[in-house]
Parts: structure tokens; sequence; C-alpha cells
């Protein structure tokens, strides 16, 4: 069906022709420029809802085009590609809303939302990529879409942050290209299917598969800010409020962490990665970074610095329920977290951009009695803390959940006391910042404070925090339920037999 | 004439000769006379390609003389690739030398001397052009010599240009180089014709047999054409000469000479002399490639001008070609690495135009090419900036541009091949090339807060567009990745058969 | 160029020494390879000897230069016409100066010798289908007496205006490009002279490219470009 | 045949003294001087290559044409450097004097 395969170009088409009008919009152009981004955020979730609905009942989106022999391009729907579309498209809409409201005023604003609508188009299209290659084409577009946002308030430290995202990126990026050349070269064309390659050739080239999978693992591990290769991530919090939410939430991290679980379900497959004895390594990655990540975020007093070493731990859980994959339950965990942790940790920076751009606050210790002027914005981002702390009714609380049975089911008692361990350290960065926020007395004047009439904030500040906020909570609370990211992790594994 | 004359081969020839000459004869009107043969070469070009896909290879004998006894011209896949390359850049310097000239005639900082730079440039470009496409269609080892010794004359004319003692001073030494190139080759000539006593291709390559006289001749060949394709370590004069020349200038010389001399030497190691051609001689081409690539970035990297960074990372992409070397005869990777030399001689005669068209426009608007006073300049000319960086995607490698396509078959034949060193080398210099890169893409592409940054105005669309189209087909080349190689292909099907049938 | 301020070689520069040694060598490997060359290749003389009938000229070297390899012939044309081009586009001819009075005898010399110079070079062109001779011996000729009438500092050859210098110029190549076309229209390949008229193009083209190679030369020994070359402009 | 091998060898001398002194003479007209001598031991080596032994047939007219062009190409090409290196001369105003020295001193030595 060859219109089926175009709802996919069309998908990435809501995003990417906005992107183009807007760099040719004239900087005071606002209106116009506002409405592309909504009718283009708008259009694209409608989209993607046909798409998801057609892929529950069972209908195949393909698109392909051959480039050379062992290249094709080819945008392909499965469950799990949805579930990350669906994440990127919903997170997009409401980050546009925000990054309105939040960038009111700035210069350059047609460039930012240029590159903003880029970066979503190369998102989605790494969720709909059908093969390796298809994916790292897209993987290095998004090195490329990002930095102009990181650079954006072009001070001398966005640059050098700007500078080591690219040294961390391209350098994995090459790594990455290296590999999948390598594996083609033994495998064959990597398309992304529940098989995996041939059991055979696990025997004959077993060294070589290892080393490539290492070498993976290194490529998509920069962006999924893997202990060590990290360093890029809390430097790149110069960036402006929206753009980090995007970075840490959806675009960047996520198509790391997305890679992984392509890399280790579709391209490598469960069988053969258990086959190699691949698991472990990849378990002692997560678990380092995740225990690394949360001892890190503890030593920091800048807000948007903890949140992104809070990012580090937490999108390893992702990687963390990859490796438990001989479990359904963990899987289903790992590929729940994968929505989950995107919900509340873009609530957080979301929240901690309304607090730095109202208040003027950038450290926890300014934080004091903040909940009394800003309740609204500290009710969600408590709700997102109580959720990364994995606390129920909140997502967190399933992911966690999920996972815990996992390892509980393959006698992992080591991964059970790496899950308390993160989730007690979780609590003891955040639980201070909330009691501070709501119990302690306000001691000095704000910062930098900005009062707008009627709500604490502007209002398009506010809404996008309290939505994603409510549901944290409502997806939690219903996980269970016939349509939530559970019960579409658990379709998705429908299709890997687990 | 119909569309199937075999006559069309001689147009892309002709075509821009009589341009070129009008042009010298009338002082009028010069511009829209390149603008026609430009046009007009692409067109035939087209024809070209519509014939040669329907009807394969062909050959075309000059005054109606038969192979040994006369000259012949021949169409196969790597030519109509290369002729199609120099039309569509050829074209895009065109409209881009008309915005260029048009700006520094309005603003003139030395009455007469832009007037007469633009008096020479169309006579010499077309003539240029001539002698492109008639080195590509050349099928006899001494009529290459002669377009070779056209394309010298034109280009050191070009390179000198601009008037400045530095450009001159390039140019000397360029035209130097150039002769010694064209000497050396000459010589080779005269070992082929007297070891073997044919100077046609064809012939050549029936009758060639490993021996002392076709060594000699190959060496001599191949250390001149070396020389004028400035691999490393021949690489010295290129990059003053490339670096002081008018910026249409350069991108004709970068984008465009340097790929004449390279085209003749590939096509004798691996088509006329393949038989001939040992595995030590390959590797060595090999890690004189190598050289280039790491040198060529490292002095990319270091330098402080704009136009000598793109001249250098010019010496550090021709590395790639001669990567390709040591792969290509090896078994089934073979095949890849010819493809690889195609798209890499494709998309970097795109980009480095492109490159080197945007890095003029700054220069003009800016009025220097300091890559450390190059802040913001996306703000005044957008569009600029957007075809430098893609451009420089092109370089580095990233998909889905074309040089991705080129550094994917390199990277699948080493490691098919086994020779898996290539492939660091060229992991390598793509990382170093995104550091010379994002150099200036990061500069051109902040705005500091509270700065203003140039008040001026892009003069003309014609100093902008072309650039960026330019460096968009480099980069969409990739996406129509099986076209090229279907040329490609086309003709060893085509040549398999004939010399399977015997002929 | 690094310009040294001492321009004599230095002696003992070991860089020197060593490039010696290579080149002495490179040449020794090529003589040895000469040394050992095959000496019954046949090349394409007889060819040459076999079509000589049909190439409408005598001089076996002429038919070669203007009938069977003409094409390169054409492009050496273009070579020398770009040579020009590039030499005014690089600066200014040094006429017309304050004329410095030639000496009586020079002026005699040249009175004598143009006309004759020019005479031997119809000669040559003339004899160059049947001996050795033709274009570019003819057009060295009259090269040789456009310098003579440049060096005897006559007012009238210096100041000759950029346009006829070009349209001179110009003749030969026009002239060969347009019997080439010529040949396409009446059917042939480019170049292929029809039958029975090659001797007469022959003779066409030689003609016309001798003026133009006899101007070129002079042209090149002037060094620049005529004083009106370029279009006036007004000056902003 | 000693004649046509002393031709060849007289060419290639030639070639290398030409060779070498591009590389070693930094003058530029000694440059455009050596480039010439090059081209002159080149085309020795090519009319040799015209040579047949008694008998053997015509003697070959190829490379009479071929030097024919050649010596055509090298003239423009020559040309075209001596003004270059003018203009070099003339625009480098660091070393004006210094090189207008030098060329007399050049035509006193040369020889």
């Amino acid at each position: 069906m060859i219109w089926q395969g175009w709802l996919l170009v069309f998908i990435l088409l809501s995003s990417f022709l906005p992107g183009i009008i807007i760099f040719a919009l004239p900087e005071e152009k606002y209106r116009l420029r506002t409405s592309l981004n909504l009718f283009g955020a708008g259009i694209k979730l409608v989209f993607i809802l046909i798409m998801n609905i057609g892929i529950y009942y069972g209908y195949n989106y393909e698109i392909r085009l051959p480039l050379i022999q062992g290249v094709e391009l080819l945008l392909n729907a499965d469950p799990l590609s949805a579930l990350f579309a669906t994440l990127s498209s919903v997170l997009w809409l409401l980050t546009t809303i925000y990054a309105v409201g939040y960038l009111e005023d700035s210069p350059n604003r047609s460039h930012f939302f240029g590159y903003f609508s880029l970066c979503v188009t190369v998102t989605i299209a790494i969720a709909l990529a059908g093969n390796l290659v298809t994916f790292l084409l897209f993987y290095e577009m998004l090195t490329l879409a990002t930095y102009p946002l990181i650079i954006h308030r072009g001070t001398p430290q966005a640059l050098r942050a700007g500078r080591n995202y690219l040294i961390y990126t391209l350098g994995g990026g090459a790594v990455f290209l290296f590999a999948v050349v390598w594996l083609q070269t033994i495998t064959g064309p990597a398309y992304f299917s529940a098989a995996g390659f041939s059991p055979l050739l696990v025997e004959t080239h077993r060294t070589a598969l290892v080393s490539i999978f290492i070498l993976l693992l290194m490529g998509v591990g920069v962006k999924a800010a893997l202990v060590p290769l990290h360093g890029w991530l809390p430097q790149a919090m110069v960036a402006p409020a929206p753009v980090s939410a995007l970075l840490h939430a959806v675009a960047v991290v996520k198509a790391g962490a997305f890679g992984i679980v392509r890399i280790v379900l579709d391209v490598y497959g469960i069988d053969n990665m258990s086959r190699l004895n691949l698991f472990p390594l990849l378990t002692v990655a997560s678990s380092v970074t995740i225990i690394w990540g949360s001892i890190r975020a503890l030593q920091q007093d800048n807000l948007k610095r903890l949140l992104a070493f809070s990012t580090v731990s937490q999108v390893s859980y992702i990687a963390l329920g990859m490796s438990l994959a001989d479990q359904p339950l963990a899987v289903i965990g790992g590929l729940v977290h994968l929505v989950h942790q995107g919900l509340m940790k873009i609530t957080l920076f979301f929240c901690a951009g309304n607090l730095a751009e109202t208040l003027g606050i950038h450290r926890i210790s300014e934080m004091k009695g903040v909940a009394r002027r800003m309740p609204l914005t500290m009710a969600a981002f408590s709700i997102g803390a109580l959720g990364m702390i994995g606390i129920p009714p909140t997502v967190g609380f399933v992911s966690k959940w999920y996972m815990g049975l996992g390892a509980l089911a393959m006698d992992n008692w080591w991964v059970l006391a790496i899950l308390a361990g993160s989730s007690l350290l979780n609590a003891c960065y955040f639980l201070p910042i909330l009691t501070s926020a709501w119990f302690a007395k306000q001691e000095r004047p704000w910062p930098e404070e900005r009062r707008f009439n009627r709500f604490e904030t502007r209002l398009m500040l506010l809404v996008p925090p309290v939505i994603t906020a409510i549901i944290v909570i409502v997806a939690g609370a219903v996980a269970n339920a016939q349509i939530s990211p559970l019960a579409w992790v658990r379709f998705i594994l429908r299709e890997y037999g687990l | 004439m119909s569309f199937d004359s075999p006559t069309w081969i001689v147009c892309p020839i002709i075509l821009p000769l009589i341009a070129g000459l009008l042009c010298f004869l009338f002082r009028k009107n010069t511009f829209f006379i390149a603008l026609f043969a430009s046009l007009a070469n692409l067109l035939s070009v087209a024809i070209l390609l519509w014939q040669f896909l329907l009807l394969g290879p062909m050959r075309y004998s000059m005054g109606g003389w038969q192979a040994p006894l006369g000259i012949s011209l021949r169409m196969h896949g790597p030519t109509i690739l290369m002729l199609l390359m120099t039309a569509v850049s050829g074209l895009g310097i065109t409209l881009y030398a008309r915005g260029y000239f048009s700006f520094r005639i309005a603003a003139p900082k030395r009455v007469g001397r832009h007037e007469r730079q633009e008096r020479f440039f169309w006579p010499l470009w077309l003539l240029l052009m001539t002698a492109l496409n008639a080195l590509f269609l050349s099928a006899d080892i001494f009529n290459l010599y002669v377009t070779l010794e056209l394309v010298t004359v034109s280009a050191a004319a070009l390179a000198a240009l601009s008037g400045k003692p530095a450009s001159q001073i390039a140019a000397f030494r360029y035209l130097l180089v150039s002769l010694l190139g064209s000497l050396s080759y000459l010589l080779g000539v005269v070992f082929v014709y007297k070891t073997y006593g044919v100077l046609d291709l064809q012939m050549l390559r029936q009758v060639a047999s490993p021996g002392p006289g076709l060594q000699a001749a190959l060496a001599l060949m191949t250390l001149g054409l070396l020389l004028k394709t400035a691999l490393f370590p021949l690489h010295f004069w290129l990059p003053p000469a490339h670096a002081n020349a008018l910026a249409p200038v350069s991108a004709i010389l970068s984008g465009l000479v340097v790929k004449g001399s390279f085209y003749i030497l590939f096509v004798l190691w691996f088509d006329i002399f393949a038989s001939s051609i040992s595995q030590n001689a390959l590797n060595l081409m090999g890690v004189l490639g190598t050289g280039a690539i790491i040198w060529g970035s490292v002095q990319a990297i270091r330098q402080q001008r704009l136009k000598l960074l793109v001249a250098y990372s010019t010496i550090s992409q021709l590395g790639y070609l001669f990567i390709a070397f040591p792969l290509a005869l090896r078994g089934d990777g073979g095949q890849g690495a010819w493809a690889a030399v195609a798209f890499m001689v494709l998309a970097h005669a795109f980009a480095k135009s492109a490159m080197f068209m945007a890095a003029g426009t700054i220069f003009l608007h800016m009025g220097h090419d300091r890559i450390k006073d190059l802040t913001g300049v996306r703000k005044c000319l957008p569009l600029t900036s957007f075809a430098y960086a893609i451009a420089g995607v092109n370089l580095m490698g990233l998909p889905p541009s074309g040089g991705f396509i080129a550094k994917w078959l390199l990277l699948s034949s080493s490691l098919t091949s086994s020779q898996w060193w290539w492939s660091v080398v060229i992991m390598t210099g793509s990382l170093l090339a995104s550091i010379y890169v994002f150099r200036v893409v990061s500069r051109l592409f902040v705005i500091p807060a509270g700065k203003s940054i140039c008040a001026c105005r892009p003069h003309s669309p014609l100093l902008e567009w072309p650039a960026l189209v330019l460096a968009m087909i480099a980069l969409l080349l990739g996406l129509i990745a099986p076209y090229p190689l279907l040329i490609l292909e086309t003709d060893t099907l085509v040549s398999c058969l004939l010399l399977g049938g015997g002929l | 160029m690094k310009s040294r301020i001492n321009n004599r070689p230095k002696r003992h520069d070991p860089l020197l020494l060593l490039l010696l040694l290579l080149i002495i060598i490179l040449a020794t490997l090529l003589v040895k390879v000469i040394y050992n060359l095959p000496v019954g290749i046949t090349g394409l003389g007889e060819e040459v000897a076999s079509f000589q009938q049909r190439s409408g000229v005598v001089s076996p070297v002429t038919a070669v230069l203007l009938n069977f390899r003409s094409y390169d012939t054409l492009l050496e044309v273009m070579v020398l016409l770009l040579a020009v081009i590039g030499v005014w586009s690089l600066t200014k001819a040094p006429f017309p100066r304050k004329t410095i009075k030639t000496s009586p005898v020079q002026l005699a010399v040249v009175r004598l010798l143009a006309p004759l110079m020019c005479l031997v070079a119809v000669y040559l062109v003339w004899q160059g289908s049947h001996l050795a001779g033709g274009a570019f011996q003819g057009g060295a000729v009259l090269g040789g007496a456009g310098v003579l009438m440049l060096v005897a500092e006559l007012p009238m050859f210096q100041q000759i205006s950029s346009r006829p210098l070009r349209i001179g110029l110009l003749l030969g190549p026009i002239v060969f490009l347009g019997v080439a076309l010529l040949c396409i229209v009446n059917g042939g390949e480019l170049l292929a002279y029809p039958q029975g008229w090659a001797g007469s193009l022959l003779l066409l083209i030689e003609s016309a490219c001798a003026v133009s190679i006899g101007l070129a030369l002079s042209a090149l020994f002037v060094g620049g470009r005529p004083v009106d070359d370029l279009l006036e402009k007004k000056k902003s | 045949m000693i004649t046509n091998t002393l031709y060849s060898l007289c060419g290639l001398v030639l070639f290398a003294m030409g060779l070498f002194a591009l590389f070693a003479c930094s003058h530029l007209l000694r440059k455009i001087l050596a480039v010439n001598i090059m081209s002159a031991g080149v085309f020795l080596v090519l009319v040799a290559a015209a040579y047949r032994p008694l008998g053997a047939g015509e003697v070959d007219p190829v490379p009479h044409a071929m030097v024919l062009t050649g010596i055509v190409v090298s003239v423009s090409v020559t040309a075209l450097a001596l003004i270059l290196a003018c203009r070099v001369q003339e625009t480098s105003n660091l070393s004006i004097s210094r090189n207008g020295l030098k060329v007399n001193d050049e035509e006193g030595s040369g020889g």
C-alpha cells in the first residue's frame, strides 16, 4: 500500500516544512511563526494517532529508498517506533507551547524554532527508522540539529558546551558508523526485526560480534549518556530551558536509549545476545551509570545540573531493563520507562525553567519557601520528583515495579539492590528540595523577580508542566487500563514473543 | 541534428570553445555568452547521458580517422559523470561569478582592476571548461597531454587574475609545477610510444603487458599527474594558489581542475594498465593518501584564514581518493572502491565549489576572512552560512551526503578485503574534518548576546543561491546514489560484453 | 617563493646533493630502460603512409598534423591563443611610450627584411603541403617579422588598437573551427574534410593560422594587452 | 641505431639537468629556462622515437607532429610564465632593487 508508507513521510514533513518556512520568516512575524509551530505539532499528533490505530489493527507502514548495496533508507512503523514517536510528538506540542512563552522577547527566535522543528523531525525519523543505516543517518542528523540549539545563547559557556557536545557525539557517531559497516559486512543489511541476525554467525564470528556490540554501545551510549560517555550532558545545561527539556526528556538521550533498545531487541536479538553472553556487560554499564549519576546528582547545587545528572542515572534504567531481556517483565519495565522518564523529566525541566524565568532561581539553596510563591509549579515539580523516586501512584513506580519483578524472577539480587539503592539516592537528592520548597521560610528576596498578573507566571509557561504532571499521575494510576503506555508496551512485546 | 546522432559528443568541447572565443572577441554581454554556453553545455551533456543510458559507451573518431591513426573521443561511465560534474558546477560557478564581479564593480576599491578581472575571466573560464571536457572525453594518450596543457595555461592565468602579489607568486609556482607535471607525463607518453607504437587508450589496453618500458612510463606519468593532483607530499603549491585566487576561480581550481589530472591517473591505473599494477604501488598510493588526509586536516585546523582552511581541506579530501587505490583491485571490494571514488569526486566537486563560493561571499561582505572574527555572519548572510555548513556536512561525510556514501563504500570495501587499517584512517579523517568544519561553522552560527554584527545585506541572490544549490546537490547526492551507480555499472556491463565478444 | 639574497645555490647544501643523487638515479634508470627498449616497434609510420593519398597533402608530417591528428592541432592553436589571453589578463603593454629615435640603420634593415620575411612566410605555408613547412613555421617567421618591427619602435605598429588585433588573433582559430563545423554540416565527423577538398581546406586553415600565430607570437613579445582593450568606464 | 640511442640519452640527460636546475635555482628566469631545457630533452627523446632502422619502412611522422605540437605548447607556456615572472618581480616590491641587481648578476655570470 503506497499511501500507508507516505503517511510516514507526511509525519516527518509536518514538522520539517514548518521548520524550513520558519527559517525564512523575519524575526517580527510572531503570530505566523507561533501558529505554524502549533499547527505543525497538531497535524503531526493527528497523523501519529492515525498511525497508531493502524498499527494496532495490524496495518503495515513502510516506505523505502534503496541507495547502494547494503544501504537503504527505510521508514517502517512498528509498535516500538510508535511508542517513541507518540512520546516525542506529544511532548513536542507541549514544549512548543512552553518555548513560545519562554522565549517571548528574546532575539533570534526564528532560528531557534527552525532548529527546534528540525530536531523533532529527526527524532521522529529515528523512531521510524526501519534499519540500522537509516537510524545512523538520522542519529547523525540529530547531532547537527541540536548543536545550534545548545549554542543558542552565544555565551562562552554555551560555546564550550557546544564544543564538548560535538566532540562526544561526533566521536560516538564515527565509532557507530564504523561498527555499523563492520556489522553489515558480516551479517548483511541489518533490518530492525524481532529475529536479529542468523544464529549461525554467532559461532563463526563470535569475537567480531562482541567487539561490534561494544562499539555500537559506545556509539549510542554517548547520546544515552552512559558513564563514562556522559560528560557533555551536564554542560549542555547552559541552553535555554525548553532545549534542556527537549534534549533530556525527548530527543537526544532518548534517541540513544532507543538505539540501545533497537540494538538489543532487533539487531542482535535476545537469543543472540544471550548466546554471545552480552547481557552482563550491559547490566554492568547501566548499573554503574545509575549509581554514578545519582551520586553526582547528590553533590549538585545548581538545579539544572542536578536534573541533568538525574537524567544520566534515570535513562540507564532503560538500558538496565534491556539487560534483563531474558525476562519479559524487566523489558516491560525498561520500555515503559522510556515514556515515563520522558514525562517526569520534562515536567521537572519545565518547572526549573519557570523558577529561573519568573524568580531568577538557579540554585537549590535559593528555593526555600518557593512553593508559596509558585504553588502550581512546585506541585508539578513535586509530582515529577516523587515519580523519579518511584512512589505510587506515579508512573515512576510502575516502571520500577516491573523492573523489580523481572529481577526477582531471575533471582538477580544484585540488580534489585541497584534499584533500591538508586531509589534511595533519588529520594536523598529530591526530598530535601521538596521539603525546603514547601516547608522552609523564605530567607532572602528572590534573585530576579518578575510579576505577572493573575497567575504565578506566564500562562504558557504554566500549562505544560501542569499537564505533564497530571499525565504522570493518571498514567500511573490507570497503568493497567486499555489505553496506557504500559498497555502499549505489552502490545509491543507480543511482537517479540515475550 | 537528431537526438541519437553521434555528433553530440563534440558539443561539450565545441560549445564552450566557441563561446570562449566570442567572449574574447566581444567586450560586452560576455556574461550572457557564458551563461548560454554553460546552459548549452549542460543540455548537451544531458543528451549524452540519455544516449549513454540507451546505447552504452561510444567512441567517436575525430576527422573520420580510425583509432591507431586518428584521435578518438570515448564516452564511458566515468566520463559522463565527470562531464555532468563539470557542467553542473560550471553553471553554478558562472552564475556566481556574475554576482561576484557585479558586486566588486559596484563597490570598487581600485577602479579598473575589477573590469579587467571580469573582462578576462569569462574567456579563460570558458576555455578551461572546454579543456576539462576535452580531457574527460579524450581517448588518446598524447591528446590528453595537450588537454592537460590547455587546463594548465588557463588555470594558471585564472589563478593570477586577482592581481595581488601573493596570488601572482602562487600562480607562477602553480604554472611551473604544472609544467613539470605535464613534462613528466609527456616523457611517460614518449616511453609508451617507444614501447608500443600506439597512442590510443583502447589499443594500449590490449597491447599493454608488464615490462620495464611500461613501468618507467607509468612511473613518469603517475609522478606528473600526482604533482598536478597535489597529492601529499606534492601538495605544497596548492594552498596558496587556491586561497589567493578570486573566489569563483578558487571554486573552479579546487572543485574541477584537480579532478582532471586525477581522472587521467585513475583511468591509466585501473582501466588501461590495470594488468601491470602491483599491489605495492597501490599500497604506496594508499599511504600517501593517508598522509594527505592527516596532514591536510591538521593544517586546515591550524589555519587562521578561511580560504586557506578550505584550500587545505582540499588536500585532505583528495587523500580519500587515493585511499581507494589499495582497495580497488582486490576481489569483490574493487567495484565498491570505483563507486567510492566516483562519489567522492562528485561530492567534493560540488561541496568544495560551494564552500569556496560561500567563503568568497563572506569575504566580500565582511571585508576579511579571519576566522576568529567571523562570529555571527549567519545574521546577515543566512543562505551563505547554510551553504557553508551543508558543504561542511559533506566533507565530514555525514549522511545522507555523497561524501557519506563514498566513505561507506570505502569502509565496507576495506573491511571486506580485511584491510581494516584504511578504515581507521578514514574515520580519523572524518573526525579531523569535523573539527575544521565546526571551527568555522560554530562561529558563523553563533550570535553573541548584545553585539551588533554587520548591517550589510546580501548584495545579490547570485552570490548566495548558487553556493546553496551546489551544496544541496552534494548533500542529496547520497539520496540519488543509485543513478551514478547505474551509470558506472552500465559501462562495466557493456565493456564486459565487448571483452567477452573478443573485441 | 622565498627570495634568497644570494641567488647562487649553496655549494654544499645537503638537500641539493640529495636531490642531485636522486635525479641521477632516476636518469640512470630511465637510460637503462631506453637502452633495453625493443627497436622493432613499427609505430604509426606505415599507417600514415597507407592513408597518405586521402589526406590531401604530400608531406606526411603535415598530413598527420592537420589531417590525421588535426584535433590535437586545433587544441594547440587554442593553447597559443590562451597564452595570449593570459598575458593580456596580466598586464598592459608597455606601449605607446615616447618614441625613441630609431637609428636609420635599424630602420633600413627592418624595411628590407620585413617584406622579405612575409614572403618567406607565405612560401613556407605554401610548401607545407609537400615539404617540411606549414602554418607554424610560417607563423613563426611572421612572428619574427613582427618582433623586428616592434623592436624598431615603429609607432604605427605599436599603437595598433585592440579590436583589429583581436580579430587577427582569432582569425586562425575561427577558420579552423569553422571548417571543422562545416565538416559536421557536411555529414561527417568533426574535422572530417570532404573527399577531394582536403588539400584546399588545409591550405585555407594553414594560411589563416599562420597569420594568427604570427600575430600571437608578436603579441606575446609585446607582453601585455593593448591600452584600449578594456571598455572605458565612468570613474565613480 | 647508435645515433638513435644517443639522441635519447642526450634527451634524458637534458631532462635530468633541467629537473635539477628547476629545484636548485631560485631565480624565476632560471626556473623557466630549466623547464625549457627539460622540454627540449623530452622532445629530443620523442624525435628519436621516429627513427627506423634502414630498410624497416618509412620514418615515422607521428612523433614529428607531436614534437611540433609540443614546441608550440612550450612556447606559449614559456611566454605566459615569463610575463608572470615579470609581474611577480614588479608587484613584490620588497625586492625590486634587489631583483634588479640579481638580473644583472645573472647576466654577468650566466655565460
